[in-house]
């Protein structure tokens, strides 16, 4: 079998050699705003990837300014994607997308209006398993073309993949050859960051280590910016060092709605709304218009949420401060 | 996903869901690995957990592994599954120590199945280009079937469900039947175990790998299962019956699982 | 091109996973002496792999133990391997080496007995690069069988390793397709575990995670114990998850002579010393009787080799507290 | 490996580690990546920091990320290497990051370099199973022979040690000549870029890709960079004379990079 989707992205990884030849290892200050961030390094018709776990620590304010800015025409990794591709899908900003997990919520349901999306035909998709893409990235970190792997086997996943069977030369077994995955821009967003981009993120990782190390160009958002001394003085912290990234913007607050861990959890009430919204075409544009279309920028919107109060609502809820139940009144 | 309402015996003891949790956990022995998603599969770990498996590895595949659960987690990414965790790791850790057989159990669901445990969570409609229905994809569950040694299906039933051929395979069950997934070049000795739904248990059968009920749960007929399954349904000899919740697992799943009724209560929606 | 050496271990994974599916992830107390470590877990014949870099946070009371307990026929992974191998050498405990780096002491020399064993004909070799035996332990933590790399193209590097040329599917280049390694034992050296095995290293990881990953069995020495709340309170501790780990041993200095980053500087006078008596067989037999057979334990080498005050002054040494070139006295 | 004793004229100026380690940070320009190892490559890369790189990226290949180094190394995994460094990562990560194309220099040696610059640091001998010495194997020199853009060479130069044939190619130089690295498929544009000797400085012929003297260092003849190589030599046109350190240079090294003479007091052993 071999499968039928098609690559969205560059695989030989002599040019992207040559990409990575040409970032510059200086330790400069590439601090810049939201907007200009965008504005710079993802061009229409790029391939994005988004750090993080769908609504875990995603990089939110990033997201929505790519909407705002009307960028169109993007491939997307699919990788778990759940409120990250609830927004892009708002502004129909991809039309291809590698499709490991898409559209849905997880256990709060699937919005309508971006599946819809989906099942217009606007959308050209490729099959992949979250294992897959992860390991394409791998692959890619590796600054290999492809990379051996056990999933997908057999299934309708693998035929609509663009993964190809290869033989093991030295057990005959069968593998699934996946193709290394160099996205154009990934942005990332983290607690802590400094000038020159060295980054700091607590708790799971997902593929955020791969993830930036495959790409192209790496937008950071953090929750603050630190001094360089946060990771010279204990080199533990240093889970993304500067040289991978091209710009830092921070963004306190810069995941929600989404769960940023150890800062603040998910603002369950928003999403939910959203999700409602989702339910009729009126509704949905109404929604967009209000949280996302109509506003500056995004400290408009944490605003529109609730600001301050709201926000120390959800951490308190992180830290499990109030009995579960009341604290997300 | 909405359970469909199950049983109608037990109204006054037991719920629907309660009594899948507590099925669904019995098959966790201690010492063993088990990847959860949210709902059902992490109550069951959780009530697991606290009656028979204290030394249960929960990992949940974005990266948290053995947590101590203060409460159910909306995401399997969310920091309630790294709460006083031994690792908070990247997913693709997480799939490599499933590729190498460190996982023993996983939970799956999906929008059909078939008679080989095939899950379909891709679409409704067999053209790939126009799907009637688009769902979420496989994310990682083509790769827990691939790869984990036991995987359990808790599901409603119904024959909607429960379909001959599935619209798309998303994740491996026994594929075409016996021998075809070591021919597909999957690894020997991982695939379907058990499949729990709101009427019975199910498992498959040794030689040709096809889907049969193995207990029923109290109060349920086989013609009940036999009618919300399109796909003939082979019967285990003898048939049992489900055990129902002992007093035990309903008071430690009520009191320490789940207090605020976020799985058990979803029936009464 | 096609590699003609060795694979000295096996390669494939349905076996291992049977292996691994066979261990327990129960959180048990593994705590153990060095002497029982070795007894019970390493067996004559079996691939032995060492955790750090040679003269770095490697467990040189477990080398010294293996050495003490005769173990012979043993497979070893030279992926930097330095004083290490040297202890092991003193043994004659190996007879087939995966060879990246072997012999040498880096900058210090090379120290003579011990490459006069390898140069007998004792040890089959079989030739790779350092990238090469890391990426081969990460196949090996993936639960596949081979990689793809682009180093030892076209060089009798290539010629005497086990490699097969492949051509990837997608790009039509050439790779080098390296074999997973999955060694039966590894030895590691960390700065704290608890009893269950979670493991916390700091400063360079060298393949240690991979290696964990991708071996049978796992034996841990550490500087200290600690309790599994150093783990549960921060999770960016855990460099090895306890369910990789078999036994651990707490050794403080246990990586001496070598060098503990944050603990303690190598002990260079001593490194010296042993291989100044490397230039002769008498002199390298009187000191070896002295070190390393004529003792009991771990213990009796550290007070042989100045106890205490030594340890002090190594610590000073790392700390850089007192002027270059004076702590060393 | 002691160096042998270089040039006549400049005794009292410099020895010949203060003009190998002045001349190879020369090299080294501001924004680039340069992997090193223990001696002369650490030396040069912080005196290039000092004086004309100040944001030059130290890699060394245990992992030690951009440190900044109190003193030398002596081992290229010790604890200096990660001293006030901005990460302390794995070797698996360095190279990695060497095979996506992110390392720009690196610096080698070997017992052997032939004339398309090979390397062999494994043996004397060409009998593998029998060899007359043997060395530690590539280590991690084959890998950035092969995936950094710009291989330096740091060697003494002797007849014995610049060799038509390398007994054991253990580090891809140009291989057999034009074309043979890509013909391998190693990556196009990589490879051998300079030889610093005691005598010299060696490049490659643009198209031949054979070794090549740019310029012969103050007090040393043509002749005697011939007769201390075994095989024939290009020369450019016109032949350079290498620049001396100038005293900046020396202060520096001196004062700031090597006061303990560990490396530039090698020759007085």
């Amino acid at each position: 079998m071999e499968g039928q989707g098609r690559i969205f992205t560059e695989v030989d990884p002599d040019l992207l050699r040559g990409c990575f030849r040409s970032k510059s290892k200086k330790l400069t200050n590439k601090v810049t705003s939201v907007k200009e961030a965008v504005q710079i390094h993802l061009h229409d018709g790029d391939y994005l990837a988004v750090g993080g776990f769908g609504g875990v620590r995603i990089p939110t304010a990033l997201l929505h300014e790519i909407v705002r800015q009307g960028r169109k025409g993007l491939g997307f990794a699919g990788h778990p994607a759940t409120h990250d591709c609830e927004i892009l899908a708002a502004g129909k900003c991809f039309d291809r997308c590698d499709a490991a997990y898409i559209i849905g919520l997880e256990a709060r349901g699937i919005p309508k209006m971006t599946r819809k999306y989906f099942e217009s035909g606007a959308v050209e998709c490729t099959e992949w398993t979250n294992a897959a893409l992860s390991w394409r990235l791998r692959a890619a970190a590796m600054g290999v073309s492809f990379i051996p792997a056990r999933s997908m086997l057999g299934t309708d996943t693998e035929l609509h993949s663009a993964a190809k069977e290869i033989i093991c030369p030295f057990t005959g077994k069968k593998y699934l050859a996946l193709p290394a995955l160099f996205p154009d821009v990934a942005i990332i967003h983290v607690h802590e960051a400094d000038i020159n981009g060295n980054c700091h993120i607590r708790g799971i990782l997902v593929s955020d280590q791969d993830l930036a190390r495959a790409s192209k160009r790496v937008i950071i958002s953090a929750e603050r910016l630190v001094p360089i001394d946060f990771f010279r003085d204990d080199q533990e912290k240093t889970t993304i060092p500067y040289y991978l990234v091209d710009a830092v913007v921070e963004v306190p607050f810069g995941s929600y709605p989404g769960n940023m861990p150890y800062e603040y959890y998910s603002d369950e009430e928003h999403l939910q709304e959203w999700l409602t919204a989702e339910e009729s075409p009126e509704t949905y544009q109404a929604f967009l218009d209000k949280y996302l279309f109509g506003i500056r920028d995004f400290d408009a919107y944490l605003e529109l949420c609730g600001g301050t109060h709201r926000m120390s609502q959800l951490r308190d809820l992180e830290y499990l401060r109030k009995p579960e139940g009341e604290g997300a009144d | 996903m909405a359970y469909d309402d199950p049983l109608k015996a037990r109204k006054a003891k037991y719920n629907g869901m309660e009594l899948l949790v507590c099925v669904a956990s019995r098959y966790l022995e201690d010492g063993a690995s088990v990847s959860v998603g949210t709902g059902v599969p992490v109550a069951a770990a959780m009530l697991a957990q606290k009656l028979y498996a204290p030394n249960l590895l929960v990992i949940f595949e974005a990266g948290g592994i053995a947590p101590l659960l203060p409460t159910m987690p909306i995401s399997v990414g969310d920091s309630r599954t790294t709460h006083r965790a031994i690792q908070a790791t990247s997913m693709t850790e997480v799939m490599d120590t499933l590729s190498r057989g460190l996982v023993d159990y996983c939970f799956l669901g999906g929008a059909q199945i078939d008679l080989y445990g095939n899950l379909n969570s891709t679409q409704v409609g067999t053209d790939y280009r126009k799907p009637k229905v688009r769902f979420p994809g496989s994310g990682g569950a083509n790769d827990f079937g691939s790869l984990a040694w036991r995987t359990m299906v808790v599901t409603p039933q119904s024959a909607r469900r429960f379909v001959p051929k599935v619209d798309f395979l998303t994740t491996p069950g026994y594929l075409d039947g016996p021998g075809s997934r070591e021919r597909a070049g999957l690894p020997p000795g991982a695939g379907p175990y058990k499949v729990i739904t709101n009427l019975a248990v199910l498992g498959y059968h040794p030689e040709s790998k096809r889907m049969m009920v193995e207990s029923i749960h109290p109060g349920v007929t086989l013609e009940e299962v036999r009618v919300n399954t399109g796909f003939e349904l082979l019967v285990k000899d003898p048939l049992g019956t489900t055990d129902p919740p002992s007093e035990d697992e309903l008071r430690v799943l009520r009191e320490e699982v789940d207090p605020l009724k976020l799985v058990i209560g979803r029936e009464a929606k």
